[in-house]
């Protein structure tokens, strides 16, 4: 039954992209809507919804260590002593990350028919949609680490398609290539790691890694300096897939893709795979305190930094982008403190009112005709009203204020990282820096956005807009009316129900009862709660500084925002600091310099100083040196008879004078 | 009449190297001289020569064979010399010349 | 029939020279469908090999064995083992395509055109199944003759420059194999009392190995020039960018699909197997060009302003792979290498295929003439993407099966060049990436470009296949890897234990020795 | 004096086995006696009497001779001649050599307005002198056939009487021939003097049996006659001849020289090269001190025919300078015979290929060449293949045999000179050879290039139609070319066979 999960969306893909390859390129093939692939893709991952749904009880069922459902497809590699199957493995880590991704996915692609409606190939956006499912279940159904590199790669495939995928604006595409070559030196990572562990591990199948991580005597005959070299490359890998510090720079460029695929793959599934696989390879990292810290302290930076451009950036999805990654640093720093069941619950609820914000944003933008400065919005709440409220939800969930999912999820990770045998002090206050730091940007870009003034002239809002024009001009804005108007019901109701989510989420986790913590046993050992190096009242204290900071936190960010004058005028003495955090560090700039503009001057002289002119006039070189010696003997011919003779002459003293030395 | 008597006649070795150094008289005429006459007289000059060596080893060997084939080197040289005058005449009726060193029409 | 089916690959060998003698008799118009129809037989004929070939039995099957030149030793024998198997089904797959790539590419003097892809073919096959050192070399040296004029007389402007310097390069190369041929089999004579220059019978000659210059090193070497310039290996490989640029789509299709993996077959059938010592001595040389191949190879790919020599310059890279996963000397390694000749032998020709495309619509290869071309050609898109893929060995895909087998082959033999190898993934995905975007993405700049039309029913025959073969090595390898497992076992056994193993033949072999 | 009386009457008479011995050379004698009574008559029309007459003679000599391969040696005239099998395999190849070059020229003298019947009993004359020299073990009877075939191609490169350059390639040609000639001949005294014989086969018994005979004079004189051998097959020193008298000549005659001449000289070089007992009884110093002389002459002959090729461009000087080349692979031939155990069969299979490629060439170019051999740059080649397709094609093959590229002859007895030449431990003087002809590989395929990949400047209609003849005796090398190339095993029999009985 397991392979109908991941096979379900590849068949929306099939159906879907061929139908979009042979009719729809047709020229003068009639525009078709967006509702027939729309509702295909949305059935193909309802219904995967629905099984892994179905596993998630069977799983239930099963006693706590048993939990799990093994099925091997076909053998796919059998070479020398190497034997890779293609099989599915769902255990309690893995079910709910299907669950989380069938249904949010769902969720989507519901959504994503109504934003798509006026888009001129759906058929393609769909399949690509749906293919992106299937890599993403197959990542986290995989039984072995090459299966789930095969998940890793396909969802970095689809990310490239779908982020370029209105290719005629050229910087949505270098956008979509950025991210793929990221994610690749990501892979680089990813696969070296794979060959340390098959080389010590001898497999790379997850039951016998677990087995063998078990097996006492056989840890202690492993090196450590390895297994800290295997979990760093490994890590290496997920910085690439997740966007921490150093490959994090193809995320708000990803932006330039359409809001769903923001939402599902930027948000939501994609980038919490880094997650899943530390997550999944606990027990390993768990052998090498160094690499822990060393995630744990990229985890924090990266949230710190990320949260500090945040706070100026003007486009709402680049805000929402650098709150993904600041939440994502989160969440390693959870891993990193040894606290994976909190960074796992981490992932659903931010999965929740991520997903929610993006989607928020999505209509915000649909409502404001590709409008996607928050500086040019501004008292949106009266025309935008679910929108507005669903937003609303997502915002105090994100700030952590109880009892939304958020502060729920996030609390766990600060209290860890405070109480954790592996935490220490700087990164609980890190993280603490963090939360307030989110607290205030997300109150900034939901004021902007909803309260106040409306910055914009809605007379202009009508037909025409700015933002992707070329691609509207094949489909008439004919039916929509003029200037801002709420999002039609498709996309309001996914709004609805994850913002229900983002509200009841925070109750799976409740700390020291929480039904996660129980349910991931088998897979994640839960730390015994007396090895905490503080008791239950400071926990308690922590919970209520955490809540006042926030609070605080949005106090202030609403004063500032109330007048906008004199936000504008404390931005305008910070002027220089502004313009760092705005240009993003000039993170950019630096890789550009760094690695990007040396490697094309070198391989640009390569090719012409060294191919060219070394090799080839090597090469062209003996050819000249034949001709020339040619030339040369060809002038001792001058015709003459004399010469000839006297060739002969001395022909005969050389060798006759050779010969006879041997007499004398 | 066996073997020469030591005494009054000429040492082999003297003929020899008589006869080496007209062949060698005639091969430097050839490369040293412009003429084509000339030069082909001094072929019949190495020719005689070799005509010479025979004659003396035939001599000094006491066989036929040495003199038996100076005819037939007689007669070679006869005919060669023919061919050769022959070609001169026609060379010199277009080249009007019989110097070697005009006739570089030929080379490289 | 029954002649045809007990003498399988002489007649796989010599039917297209013979069906070609026989198209030059037909009139012009009909030569290109009577080579396509030929081509087509050949295939089928070819797929009969796969059935009758048993994965467990003897190492070199199907074999045929006639007295050729007795006074030297020298005879006609033919044989295939796993490996081989493939490549000559390789090369029996590419040909239909190629002919039919070029239907309406090729307009002046078409029938010697499809007169010499036929004789080319002949020498293809005839390399890949000749089991005798000697006729090895004659159809190494037979192949030339074609490809040299199908470079010289149907290519672009250099094209006389493109192709002597094609010729030279691999003359000189093979020159010195020849040598080394002669050596092997007078060394046969003093060893074993009698001329011979089979190969079983080379297998079993022993020379000296110790030291980088013994006699085992020096012949190791005469072999291996000749095989690295065929790869083409780091530092010779600069043939090939201007042969591909200059040689007609078809020519440089074969060029890439067939003739790059002469070199790799050569060292697996010729060099490992008999000079076992040299290759330990040399392995890490070797591998070191291999991975400078892969960088370096990627590196001048990502400035070319000149698609096809972008993808020839990713040949180079590819085929680096196929060196590193070659001298790593372990079976992962060795079948990954296989391997990779096989998808490279899919994917790159592919590539070129669609450049040729684009060649016929607007006659530039130039990038910057390019741009925003998915508007205007959805499909031709679709097929470029895939092709794309292959090439930067997405997993699913078959270029992923050989690299990942080689990068853990090579890992395994040496992980500081594993790491370095491993860069050719990033930088593989950068310069593919790079030119996709300039050409099929961003606005239409060009307004000729916008009048250029999709794929013809024609040119989608030609592309199905290779995207069905790109799917299907790249999902079920296991398919291929089962009939060459046992070949690369051997080979890897008689490298690893370097002295001698005994060689099994079936088939119908009069051994006169 | 006693010598003289005593006649010994064997001497005289000819037994009934020598006399069929003698048959192939009564058919050529005949032919060319009839030919020249033929050429002076008024009452037939000269030009086809004497051309049918003697194509007819060299038939019918071929067949006779084709006979005497298989036959034992028989002795003649006391031993000054013999026909085995080695005299009867070159006597096909002079045949057939000085038959394709009347088939070529038939056609050629037409087109140069110099039909004279002498040319063809010219050639019949140079023929029987070859012959004699594959068969005569005399040194003094080989000068004689030396000198009846030289003097005749003299006068036949002179043909073209009111040419400059055909005179002065004449006058050159016979100035440095006859010194060279002269020069064996002084080497044929010293010899005689030394060993007090003419007969070859008489020194090798003598200085086999006392080594003391092997004095200073001995080894002048051997390597006297050595250096006229020298100069007749152009190796490098004594080569500076060639290329001009090559140019000079009409193309068929240069066709014959580069065939038979060379052939002829080499059948006489390797007999008295045996003769001098080279490789096998002379003592270890001079042995090795004559192999390194010959190795670096056998090397600069190939290094400088190969590189001086490469800048020409007027074709007949390039086959000139390439046959140079091939001269240096003989020598590497003649090096190795003595050490490998195929003796000088490779040698006798080169120069039986070498002739074929050719003569075919030249036979094509001659059908090319224009009024006084204009028409023969590589640039008036241009395009040829569009113009003449079949022409081009075995154009190519001959190429292609002489570069050595597999299928062809050429490849076939390059690698079994190369094989032998390894046996005999010349492993380096081998590789030096390959990497010379890749020189020369690029040369021959300029000539393709020329032909198949360039456009043709003159567009003017094609050069007159392909005689007839002409065409049968092309298509008949490229036969032959290409057979020798794909089953060699035939030809190499054969040649170990005739070898074996020097």
């Amino acid at each position: 039954m397991l392979k109908w999960i991941p096979l379900l969306p590849l068949l929306g893909f099939l159906i879907n992209g061929i139908w979009y390859g042979f009719f729809q390129t047709r020229t003068g093939a009639k525009r078709a809507g967006a509702t027939i692939p729309g509702v295909i893709a949305t059935a193909v991952i309802f219904g995967a919804f629905l099984i892994s749904l179905q596993t998630f009880l069977t799983l239930k069922g099963l006693p706590a260590e048993g939990r799990v459902i093994d099925e091997n497809l076909f053998s796919w590699i059998k070479v020398g002593d190497l034997d890779l199957k293609m099989a599915l493995r769902v255990d309690s880590l893995s079910t709910l990350f299907t669950l989380v991704i069938t249904g949010v996915g769902t969720l989507i692609h519901l959504y994503s028919i109504g934003y798509m409606a006026h888009d001129a190939t759906p058929g393609k956006f769909f399949a690509y949609l749906n293919l992106f499912c299937f890599a993403m279940l197959m990542l986290v159904m995989g039984s072995s680490l090459p299966i789930l590199f095969l998940g890793w790669e396909g969802v970095g495939l689809c990310s490239y398609l779908l982020i370029g995928y209105w290719y005629e604006d050229i910087a949505k595409a270098s956008a979509g290539k950025k991210a793929f070559i990221a994610n690749r030196v990501g892979d680089f990572g990813f696969i070296l790691g794979m060959f340390m562990l098959y080389t010590h591990f001898g497999t790379l199948e997850f039951a016998k890694l677990v087995e063998l991580l078990g097996k006492g005597d056989f840890v202690a005959t492993l090196n450590p300096l390895a297994i800290t070299a295997t979990c760093l490359l490994l890590f290496v890998g997920c910085t690439g897939k997740s966007a921490q510090i150093p490959l994090y720079v193809w995320l708000p460029d990803a932006m330039a893709g359409p809001t769903p695929v923001s939402a599902l793959i930027h948000a939501a599934t994609m980038v919490t795979s880094g997650i899943y696989m530390v997550a999944r390879l606990n027990g390993l990292f768990s052998l090498s305190p160094t690499a822990m810290m060393v995630i744990a302290v990229i985890g924090g930076l990266t949230a710190f930094f990320a949260a500090t451009i945040a706070i100026a950036q003007s486009d709402i999805k680049k805000v929402l982008a650098y709150s993904t990654v600041s939440q994502l640093g989160y969440m390693f720093l959870a891993c990193g403190v040894g606290a994976y069941t909190a960074g796992v619950f981490h992932v659903i609820t931010h999965a929740f009112f991520k997903a929610l914000m993006f989607l928020g944003a999505g209509s915000v933008i649909h409502g404001m005709h590709e409008e996607q400065d928050i500086l040019k919005m501004g008292g949106l709440r009266t025309k935008m009203p679910v929108t507005f409220v669903t937003f609303l939800v997502g915002w105090i969930a994100i700030c952590g204020i109880p009892p939304f999912s958020g502060f729920f999820s996030k609390d766990e990770i600060l209290w860890n990282a405070f109480a954790n045998p592996h935490g220490n002090k700087f990164l609980w206050v890190l993280g603490a820096l963090t939360a307030a730091l989110t607290a205030f940007y997300m109150t900034r870009m939901f004021y902007l956005t909803f309260f106040g003034k409306p910055r914009f002239d809605e007379s202009k809002m009508g037909a025409h807009s700015n933002g992707h024009d070329d691609h509207h001009d094949d489909h008439g804005h004919s039916h929509a009316p003029k200037g801002v108007h709420e999002s039609p019901a498709t996309m309001t109701i996914p709004l609805v129900i994850l913002a229900i989510l983002s509200i009841v989420g925070g109750f799976l986790g409740i700390p020291h009862s929480s039904w996660l913590e129980t349910w991931l046993e088998p897979v994640i050992p839960a730390h015994e709660a007396e090895s905490f190096t503080a008791g239950h009242s400071t926990e308690y204290g922590l919970m209520i500084f955490s809540t006042l900071v926030a609070v605080a936190a949005i106090a202030f960010a609403w004063k500032t925002y109330t007048n906008l004058k004199g936000a504008d005028a404390r931005k305008a003495n910070h002027q220089k600091l502004h313009k760092t955090l705005e240009e993003k560090w000039y993170v950019d700039e630096l890789y550009e310099s760094a690695f990007i503009k040396p490697i094309y001057e070198i391989s640009m002289s390569l090719w012409k100083s060294f191919d060219v002119a070394v090799i080839d006039r090597i090469v062209l070189g003996f050819g000249r040196i034949s001709q020339w010696s040619g030339q040369a003997a060809r002038t001792v011919q001058t015709g003459s008879l004399q010469v000839y003779a006297v060739m002969i002459l001395v022909g005969l003293v050389l060798t006759l004078g050779y010969l006879v030395r041997g007499f004398i | 009449m066996n073997a020469l008597d030591a005494s009054n006649s000429v040492q082999p070795w003297v003929v020899q190297s008589f006869c080496a150094i007209i062949f060698f008289i005639g091969l430097a005429g050839v490369l040293i001289r412009r003429n084509i006459i000339i030069i082909l007289m001094c072929v019949e000059l190495m020719l005689n020569a070799v005509n010479l060596s025979f004659v003396a080893y035939s001599r000094q060997l006491e066989d036929m064979g040495g003199q038996m084939a100076v005819f037939f080197i007689i007669v070679v040289a006869a005919a060669e010399s023919a061919v050769g005058l022959g070609l001169l005449i026609s060379m010199f009726r277009t080249l009007r010349t019989v110097d070697t060193d005009e006739i570089r029409l030929l080379k490289e | 029939m029954e002649w045809m089916n007990s003498h399988l690959l002489s007649t796989l060998t010599f039917f297209p020279l013979f069906w070609a003698v026989l198209g030059t008799l037909l009139p012009v118009r009909v030569s290109k469908h009577w080579t396509l129809a030929g081509s087509l037989i050949l295939f089928f004929i070819s797929l009969k090999l796969y059935w009758g070939f048993s994965a467990q039995g003897a190492e070199f099957q199907f074999a045929e064995s006639v007295e050729w030149i007795p006074g030297l030793g020298v005879n006609y024998l033919l044989g295939i083992d796993g490996i081989s198997l493939w490549l000559v089904l390789l090369t029996t797959f590419l040909m239909p395509i190629v002919v039919l790539a070029s239907y309406d590419g090729v307009e002046e003097r078409e029938k010697e055109y499809y007169t010499l892809l036929m004789a080319l073919q002949t020498g293809m096959i005839g390399a890949f199944v000749a089991m005798d050192s000697f006729l090895f070399y004659v159809f190494w040296e037979a192949m030339l003759i074609p490809m040299y004029f199908l470079i010289g007389i149907w290519g672009g402007k250099e094209r006389i420059y493109a192709a002597m310097k094609f010729f030279i390069f691999t003359m000189v190369g093979s020159l010195l194999m020849l040598v080394a041929i002669f050596f092997l089999a007078y060394q046969h004579k003093v060893q074993f009392g009698s001329f011979s220059t089979a190969l079983i019978d080379l297998y079993k000659v022993k020379l000296d190995g110790a030291g980088y210059f013994s006699t085992q090193s020096l012949l190791f070497l005469a072999f291996a020039l000749a095989f690295a310039i065929k790869v083409p290996l780091f530092p010779v490989h600069t043939w090939l960018p201007d042969a591909h640029v200059q040689a007609p789509t078809a020519g440089s299709v074969i060029l890439a699909g067939v003739l790059l993996k002469m070199g790799g077959y050569g060292f697996i059938r010729f060099a490992f197997p008999l000079f076992p010592q040299a290759v330990h001595t040399y392995q890490h040389t070797f591998m070191v060009l291999g991975s400078i191949a892969i960088v370096y190879g990627a590196w001048v790919a990502m400035v070319q302003p000149d698609m096809k020599k972008l993808v020839a310059y990713s040949s180079v890279s590819h085929m680096g792979y196929v060196v590193i996963g070659l001298f790593s000397l372990n079976a992962i390694g060795s079948s990954g290498a296989v391997y990779q000749m096989l998808a490279h032998g899919i994917s790159t020709p592919a590539l070129f295929l669609l450049v040729g495309m684009l060649y016929e619509r607007r006659h530039t290869k130039e990038i910057k003439e390019f741009g925003g071309i998915t508007k205007v050609m959805p499909l031709f898109a679709i097929a470029f993407m895939i092709a794309t893929l292959a090439s930067i060995a997405l997993p699913g895909t078959n270029g992923f099966i050989g690299e990942f087998l080689i990068l853990l082959g090579t890992w395994k033999a040496n992980p500081g060049l594993a790491i370095l190898a491993t860069t050719g993934v990033i930088f593989g995905a950068v310069y593919m990436l790079w030119m996709f975007q300039r050409v099929m993405f961003g606005p239409i700049k060009n307004d000729l470009n916008k009048k250029l039309k999709d794929l013809s029913v024609r040119e989608m025959l030609v592309l199905a296949p290779l995207m069905i073969a790109i799917f299907w090595m790249g999902i079920t390898p296991n398919f291929f890897f089962e009939k060459m497992e046992t070949s690369v076992a051997r080979l890897v056994e008689r490298t690893a234990r370097a002295e001698i193993v005994s060689t099994a033949m079936n088939g119908d072999v009069q051994r006169n020795k | 004096m006693e010598a003289l009386k005593v006649v010994d009457p064997a001497l005289l008479g000819l037994s009934s086995e020598q006399l069929a011995a003698l048959v192939p050379y009564f058919w050529i004698l005949g032919a060319t006696l009839l030919c020249m009574i033929l050429s002076v008559s008024r009452v037939i029309p000269a030009k086809w009497s004497v051309f049918g007459v003697g194509i007819a003679g060299i038939f019918f000599a071929i067949l006779s001779s084709a006979g005497q391969i298989t036959m034992h040696r028989t002795d003649l005239f006391g031993g000054m001649m013999v026909a085995d099998g080695y005299s009867a395999f070159f006597n096909i190849l002079f045949l057939g050599a000085a038959g394709l070059s009347i088939f070529s020229s038939l056609k050629y003298l037409d087109k140069e307005g110099l039909q004279y019947p002498e040319y063809y009993v010219l050639l019949l004359f140079s023929t029987i002198g070859m012959m004699l020299m594959a068969s005569t073990l005399d040194l003094i009877s080989i000068f004689i056939a030396l000198e009846i075939m030289s003097l005749s191609v003299y006068i036949l490169v002179g043909f073209r009487r009111n040419d400059r350059r055909s005179n002065e390639a004449a006058m050159k040609y016979f100035i440095l021939g006859a010194a060279a000639s002269a020069i064996l001949l002084y080497g044929t005294a010293l010899l005689y003097g030394s060993t007090g014989t003419f007969l070859i086969t008489d020194i090798l018994a003598k200085i086999t049996t006392t080594p003391s005979l092997t004095t200073p004079v001995f080894h002048l004189g051997a390597w006297l006659v050595i250096t006229g051998f020298l100069f007749k097959i152009a190796s490098v020193p004594f080569h500076m001849w060639m290329p001009d008298v090559y140019e000079g000549a009409p193309t068929p005659i240069t066709g014959f020289m580069t065939t038979g001449i060379k052939a002829a000289s080499f059948a006489a070089f390797v007999r008295v090269f045996i003769a001098l007992g080279y490789g096998k009884d002379l003592e270890a110093a001079v042995q090795g001190r004559l192999h390194d002389v010959l190795w670096v002459l056998a090397l600069a002959t190939m290094l400088i025919g190969n590189l001086i090729a490469l800048t020409q461009t007027n074709l007949k000087r390039m086959l000139a300078y390439s046959s140079i080349a091939h001269t240096g692979y003989l020598l590497v031939g003649m090096i190795a015979a003595p050490g490998s155990e195929a003796g000088f069969a490779p040698v006798v299979m080169y120069l039986a290929s070498y002739t074929i490629m050719n003569l075919g060439a030249f036979a094509i170019l001659s059908i090319l060449s224009g009024k006084g051999d204009t028409g023969l740059n590589l640039h008036d080649l241009s395009g040829l293949a569009k113009r003449h397709p079949w022409l081009s094609f075995s154009m190519a093959v001959f190429l292609f045999s002489m570069a050595g590229i597999p299928p062809t002859a050429g490849f076939a007895s390059k690698y079994y000179l190369l094989y032998s030449a390894i046996q005999a431990g010349e492993v380096w003087l081998v590789v030096l050879a390959v990497l010379c002809s890749a020189i020369a590989v690029y040369y021959y395929l300029r000539v393709i290039v020329y032909m198949y990949m360039r456009e043709s400047q003159t567009e003017g209609g094609a050069i007159n139609i392909t005689p007839a003849l002409g065409a049968f005796a092309v298509a008949m090398m490229v036969a032959m070319t290409l057979q020798i190339g794909i089953l060699p095993s035939k030809m190499i029999a054969i040649t170990k066979r005739v070898v074996a009985k020097i």
